[in-house]
């Protein structure tokens, strides 16, 4: 009993002061958050404020625009209160289809042969995303990797730099975790509809789009796919794929193959906050949020283009 | 005498009403207790019905048959193969072999504690140890990802296959899990410990026993019970251990190529919880259900634990 | 103590002074083996003692610079914890809120009103079996039934439900411990003078067990502070901006999923070095 | 540890070989303390201070280089309350045996004999193997006496042996003790004045830590010196 009190007497202790601490610390915190508003949106408004709780999350390539834009909105709208998990594309549409999620952010079409239980999602496309593959600095001379390049890589085929043209070194395969929306697009739109297939010491999987950016830039030789936006706020080396930069007159055309559209799954029609809350997204009130963060407009993207990544229902 | 009688009537009925009134407060109170009482043999019951039926479903997918006999976890390939007895394995291995470290660790440190110690070192090693049992496992695994780990990279690098990864896997969270649990087993054993009577010490003694004879010979096995028990708790904490080990395994769904060797546990490597930390809020379908099914599996491996150390006790001499 | 006395015993015959020779021999034997085991046991308990030390020495070494520096506990930027600070807080404060009158009960019903029997007997096998539970099972259960099924989805609701089945075998068994503690005169005291049996809780077994009650709320919010894997896959790990609310429904993280977060999701140098002091608020 | 204080004060006392001493006296006179002096079970009390000596074979028990194991391996012991191991009776009994690292056929021989020695051997001999808290008072009793004699003891020490045994089983020991003092030299604490005039034959009364009185048992009962003592014995007090 003795020993239980002295311990007592020590949590309370120590509650108290981060209690303390806490308080001191929300003085200070409130008026930092309420004293950075997002200006650039203010004028423009005519959007329809809604109040409540909306449970965003999925994919981390979207997830930073969503958490910006949620900033934004709850500064304009109050009583709203939206939150961004950033836990993966799958992890969105989970939550959605589950109910722990109001808002399911992916970077690609629900797979409805493979996850039958998803039709009960409404798809809300919102932007246009451009990833890259990436490459430590170490890896000198490479500039260009063709399509069937990548494959062997990420296939085990190709171990060594030397053989695509750069210096003696082991590659060292990142992959991000099945499930990832960016692997999905990765693994159909530059492997061509293969899967990746890499195990061993040389390969690692990165569980978010952060978590690749400090990954290739740590591991010596390595080699991942990401955002353009993350690779190049984190100064990660991008290469060509087939001899296309990944730029955006390149992904207008579909030159440029490695890009997809950016979805906030609703299960059901979206409405109240989940629907005005996307459509600051996407609309005019999110432009220049979608353009700090690297988003294409969908408008701005050919319809033949797009075309080529919506998946064609099935006949019969 | 009329006014006074008139008076003991209103008396009594209010007392009645008193009465009555308390006891119908007393009836309300007994029921809500119960419901209480109750709601924590709900809460146990919907754990295993809740986990169990997800989990099972698995079962409908034809490929999930071979869960326990496969180490091949490959939910998303096109024939999509749900073997988990990696995860499994990884759980087993790192449990056996950190209990395998802590109980004569634990046992020494107890019977330091309890037997010789000067009093000052137990006044300052008792709250130490009530504070580990209670720290976050979230900060024993960050200490291991930024001191443990970097040092096993060193160290380990000549025997693992690669050397860059060589900090991380079973080795590392072995000793993590040594960390976790040895308060708890201190602990508990200096509880059994403390339960045997002076007067086994003092018989043992009176035969003309050296001190070490009288811990070995008599305090030991009279405590045997609640010693097993102490140990049996610490693997029912290291097999349920997620965040601090996830945090050092690093591992995605499959087991090290080549067969099992020393060079396993320092490389990325796998267990129950660290696929379902990692994993479960990605998956979809039959994954989805064999992350529960994982779930079940520690449910019902820390069930037999409990029921393990239940039966230990009951056979205890001193409680 | 002072005293004198003689025990004699035969002097003489060789044969005894043979047999305690023998003897002699053995137990300088008995000596070495057991101060060799006595070293054994000290340097254990030593090394023990050492890993322990060396941890909260090297917690404090990293965490104070970081405790006393005010910008910690901001409430936006990188580094700060002003946010994850507030909702263990909220967490704490609400989670006890619920556990304390539900554990109470259970615990009056189990101590005054159950006769032994089968069901005080499941009660107390369903508690130990729930206190066994890997968190991280919880966390999976309250993700199913609190998030999913009831809908509460990824909120501090379904995180304090969560910690309310994570807390309620711990807090019954103390408050069990509280109440069993208070002595039979007083409750006999309190029923012979005619109160009814709650009553006679109420006013005499209650105010008694109140350092035992007091006990178990605090060793609970122990639990709750360092609790994670059960809170992952039930209140996220994300926070909105306006954090410093008392809305239930929302999504928060806390102290230690913001260091398990951002250990395996966004790994920044600067915001490891803060995640070092948390053990120091725990 | 909140008090401390003098528990025995100038005791001066011969004890007889294979002979039993006893020791009376009301509760609290010192007399357990006294007996616990003689082979240092009162080590085991932390703070205690000792002064004097105590001669135990021509040499002193409390001098330096003492060796207090074995000590008590030649000053066996029994204890108010029986303490059996939870071990079974045999392992029970083999416990001094195997402590001095004796052979299995050596112990078997022994424990066969120290539980005949302690009239046990009869009621146990089908159950060694069955644990020893099974046994009934007495016999636990018996047990820890057979547990004593095991090791060959010179000088048998029983504290209050009878205190937690009924009377039949009271006169079970009182018959060993009587059957033993012809091997073994006994020293018997008891509170129990007719106890100490059936088993012993040298009696000394203690009074407030005081030794008072000590002699032969016939002479201290019939013609006691003391006044102190004339009083305890005929009921005045204690």
């Amino acid at each position: 009993m003795l020993t239980k009190w002295r311990i007592a007497i020590i949590l309370t202790a120590l509650a108290m002061l981060s209690v303390l601490m806490a308080a001191c610390g929300s003085d200070t915190g409130g008026t930092t958050a309420s004293s950075t508003p997002a200006a650039t949106t203010a004028s423009t408004s005519n959007m329809a404020c809604e109040k409540g709780n909306l449970g965003t999350g999925g994919s981390t390539a979207l997830g930073p625009l969503v958490q910006a834009a949620a900033k934004a909105y709850q500064d304009k709208c109050s009583g709203a209160n939206i939150t961004t998990q950033l836990t993966g594309s799958g992890a969105g549409l989970k939550g959605a289809h589950e109910g722990s999620l109001q808002v399911g952010n992916s970077d690609s079409f629900v797979n409805l042969t493979k996850n039958p239980e998803y039709k009960d999602l409404t798809d809300n496309q919102v932007a246009v995303v451009v990833f890259a593959v990436v490459i430590n600095k170490d890896v000198t001379g490479v500039t260009n990797l063709t399509s069937a390049q990548i494959k062997d890589i990420y296939t085990g085929k190709t171990t060594n730099w030397k053989a695509v043209g750069g210096p003696d070194l082991q590659i060292s395969v990142i992959s991000r975790p099945d499930g990832s929306g960016t692997r999905n697009t990765f693994e159909k739109y530059v492997l061509g509809g293969t899967k990746e297939s890499v195990s061993g010491a040389s390969h690692s999987t990165a569980k978010t789009s952060g978590d690749v950016a400090t990954n290739v830039a740590k591991k010596s030789g390595a080699i991942a796919y990401d955002t353009v936006d993350f690779a190049k706020k984190n100064n990660l080396t991008v290469v060509k794929i087939d001899g296309k930069d990944a730029i955006a007159d390149n992904v207008k055309t579909n030159d440029y193959k490695f890009w997809n559209i950016e979805h906030m799954y609703t299960k059901g029609a979206a409405t109240g906050l989940a629907k005005s809350f996307i459509d600051y997204v996407k609309g005019t009130d999110g432009a220049s949020l979608r353009q700090q963060f690297g988003f294409l407009d969908l408008s701005a993207i050919s319809s033949d283009a797009i075309a080529a990544k919506t998946p064609k229902p099935k006949h019969g | 005498m009329a006014a006074n009688s008139v008076n003991a009537e209103a008396v009594k009925d209010t007392r009645s009403k008193r009465t009555r009134r308390s006891r119908f407060s007393d009836q309300v109170a007994h029921g809500v207790f119960l419901v209480c009482a109750i709601l924590i043999v709900a809460i146990i019951f919907g754990i295993f019905i809740f986990l169990g039926f997800n989990g099972l479903r698995m079962f409908q997918d034809p490929a999930a048959k071979n869960f326990f006999t496969s180490t091949n976890w490959a939910p998303t390939d096109d024939v999509p193969s749900y073997g988990a007895l990696g995860f499994i394995l990884g759980s087993v291995v790192t449990t056996l072999l950190s209990t395998i470290i802590v109980t004569p660790l634990a046992f020494a440190m107890a019977l330091y504690m309890t037997e010789m110690a000067p009093r000052w070192v137990n006044t300052l090693l008792r709250p130490v140890l009530e504070v580990f049992t209670g720290m976050p496992s979230v900060v024993i695994g960050f200490l291991g990802l930024i001191v443990l780990v970097p040092w096993l990279t060193k160290l380990a690098a000549p025997i693992a296959p690669s050397a860059a990864n060589a900090g991380v896997g079973w080795g590392a969270a072995t000793v993590i899990l040594v960390i976790m649990i040895l308060p708890t087993v201190v602990s508990v054993s200096i509880d059994a410990l403390n339960a045997v009577p002076e007067s086994v010490r003092e018989a043992s003694l009176a035969l003309g026993s050296t001190r070490w004879q009288m811990m070995k010979n008599a305090v030991l096995p009279a405590a045997s019970a609640g010693l097993a028990t102490a140990v049996v708790l610490g693997m029912t904490r290291a097999i349920g251990e997620a965040l601090a080990v996830g945090m050092v395994l690093q591992g995605d769904t499959h087991l090290p190529d080549g067969p099992f060797s020393l060079g396993w546990f320092f490389q990325p490597n796998i267990n129950i919880t660290n696929a379902i930390l990692n994993y479960f809020s990605e998956a979809s379908g039959t994954e989805r259900n064999g992350y529960f099914m994982l779930g079940f599996v520690l449910l019902i491996i820390s069930f037999l634990f409990i029921c393990l150390s239940r039966y230990i006790a009951s056979r205890s001499v001193y409680k | 103590m002072s005293a004198q006395q003689q025990i004699s015993t035969t002097q003489g015959t060789p044969e005894d002074r043979q047999r305690v020779d023998a003897l002699q021999r053995l137990t300088r034997r008995l000596h070495v083996r057991n101060n060799i085991a006595s070293a054994i046991l000290a340097i254990a308990t030593g090394l023990g003692a050492l890993l322990f030390f060396v941890i909260i020495i090297k917690l404090l070494v990293d965490g104070v610079p970081y405790i006393i520096n005010p910008n910690f506990y901001g409430a936006d930027g990188t580094g700060v914890v002003g946010p994850q600070i507030f909702n263990t807080l909220y967490l704490l404060v609400f989670s006890e809120i619920i556990l304390i009158p539900i554990a109470l009960s259970a615990a009056i019903y189990l101590v005054e009103y159950a006769r032994q029997g089968p069901l005080v007997t499941i009660i107390h096998f369903a508690a130990e079996t729930l206190a066994g539970v890997p968190s991280l099972v919880l966390g999976l259960f309250g993700y199913l039934v609190f998030s999913s099924v009831l809908g509460f989805g990824l909120s501090r609701l379904s995180g304090i439900l969560t910690l309310l089945c994570l807390n309620f075998p711990v807090a019954l068994r103390l408050f069990e411990d509280a109440l069993v503690s208070v002595a039979r005169e007083q409750r006999e005291g309190g029923l012979a003078l005619g109160s009814s049996k709650w009553h006679m809780i109420r006013t005499v077994v209650l105010p008694s067990a109140l350092p035992g009650i007091i006990t178990g709320v605090v060793l609970s919010a122990g639990k709750v502070i360092a609790e994670a894997a059960a809170l992952i896959f039930t209140v996220g790990s994300a926070n909105p901006s306006n954090v410093y609310t008392l809305n239930p429904m929302i999504s928060t993280d806390n102290l230690t999923i913001h260091i398990w977060f951002l250990k395996t999701v966004a790994r920044s140098v600067r915001i490891r070095m803060f995640t070092r002091s948390i053990y120091d608020q725990y | 540890m909140a008090q401390s204080r003098q528990a025995l004060y100038d005791v001066s006392l011969p004890i007889r070989e294979k002979q039993v001493t006893a020791l009376i006296g009301p509760s609290g006179c010192g007399k357990s303390t006294f007996l616990r002096t003689l082979n240092r079970m009162n080590d085991l009390i932390p703070g205690t201070r000792i002064e004097g000596e105590a001669l135990f074979d021509g040499s002193n028990i409390y001098a330096k280089k003492t060796d207090v194991v074995l000590l008590r391996q030649r000053i066996g012991m029994v204890f108010q309350r029986p303490n059996p191991f939870p071990k079974s009776i045999f392992e029970n009994i083999a416990y001094g045996l195997r402590v001095q690292g004796k052979s299995q056929s050596f112990i078997k021989e022994r424990v066969e004999a120290s539980l005949q020695g302690a009239a046990l051997w009869d009621e146990v001999k089908d159950r060694l193997n069955t644990s020893a808290l099974g046994l009934s008072g007495g016999q636990q009793q018996r047990l820890c006496i057979a547990r004593a004699l095991a090791v060959q003891p010179e000088v048998l020490l029983m504290d209050e042996p009878c205190s937690a045994l009924d009377p039949i089983a009271t006169l079970k020991i009182e018959e060993l003790i009587t059957e033993l003092v012809k091997d073994y030299t006994i020293v018997i604490v008891t509170h129990n004045m007719q106890q100490a005039s059936r088993v012993s034959h040298f009696t000394s009364f203690f009074l407030s830590g005081k030794l008072i009185e000590t002699a032969s048992t016939v002479n201290i009962f019939e013609h006691p010196r003391q006044k102190e003592t004339e009083d305890y014995i005929s009921g005045r007090f204690g």
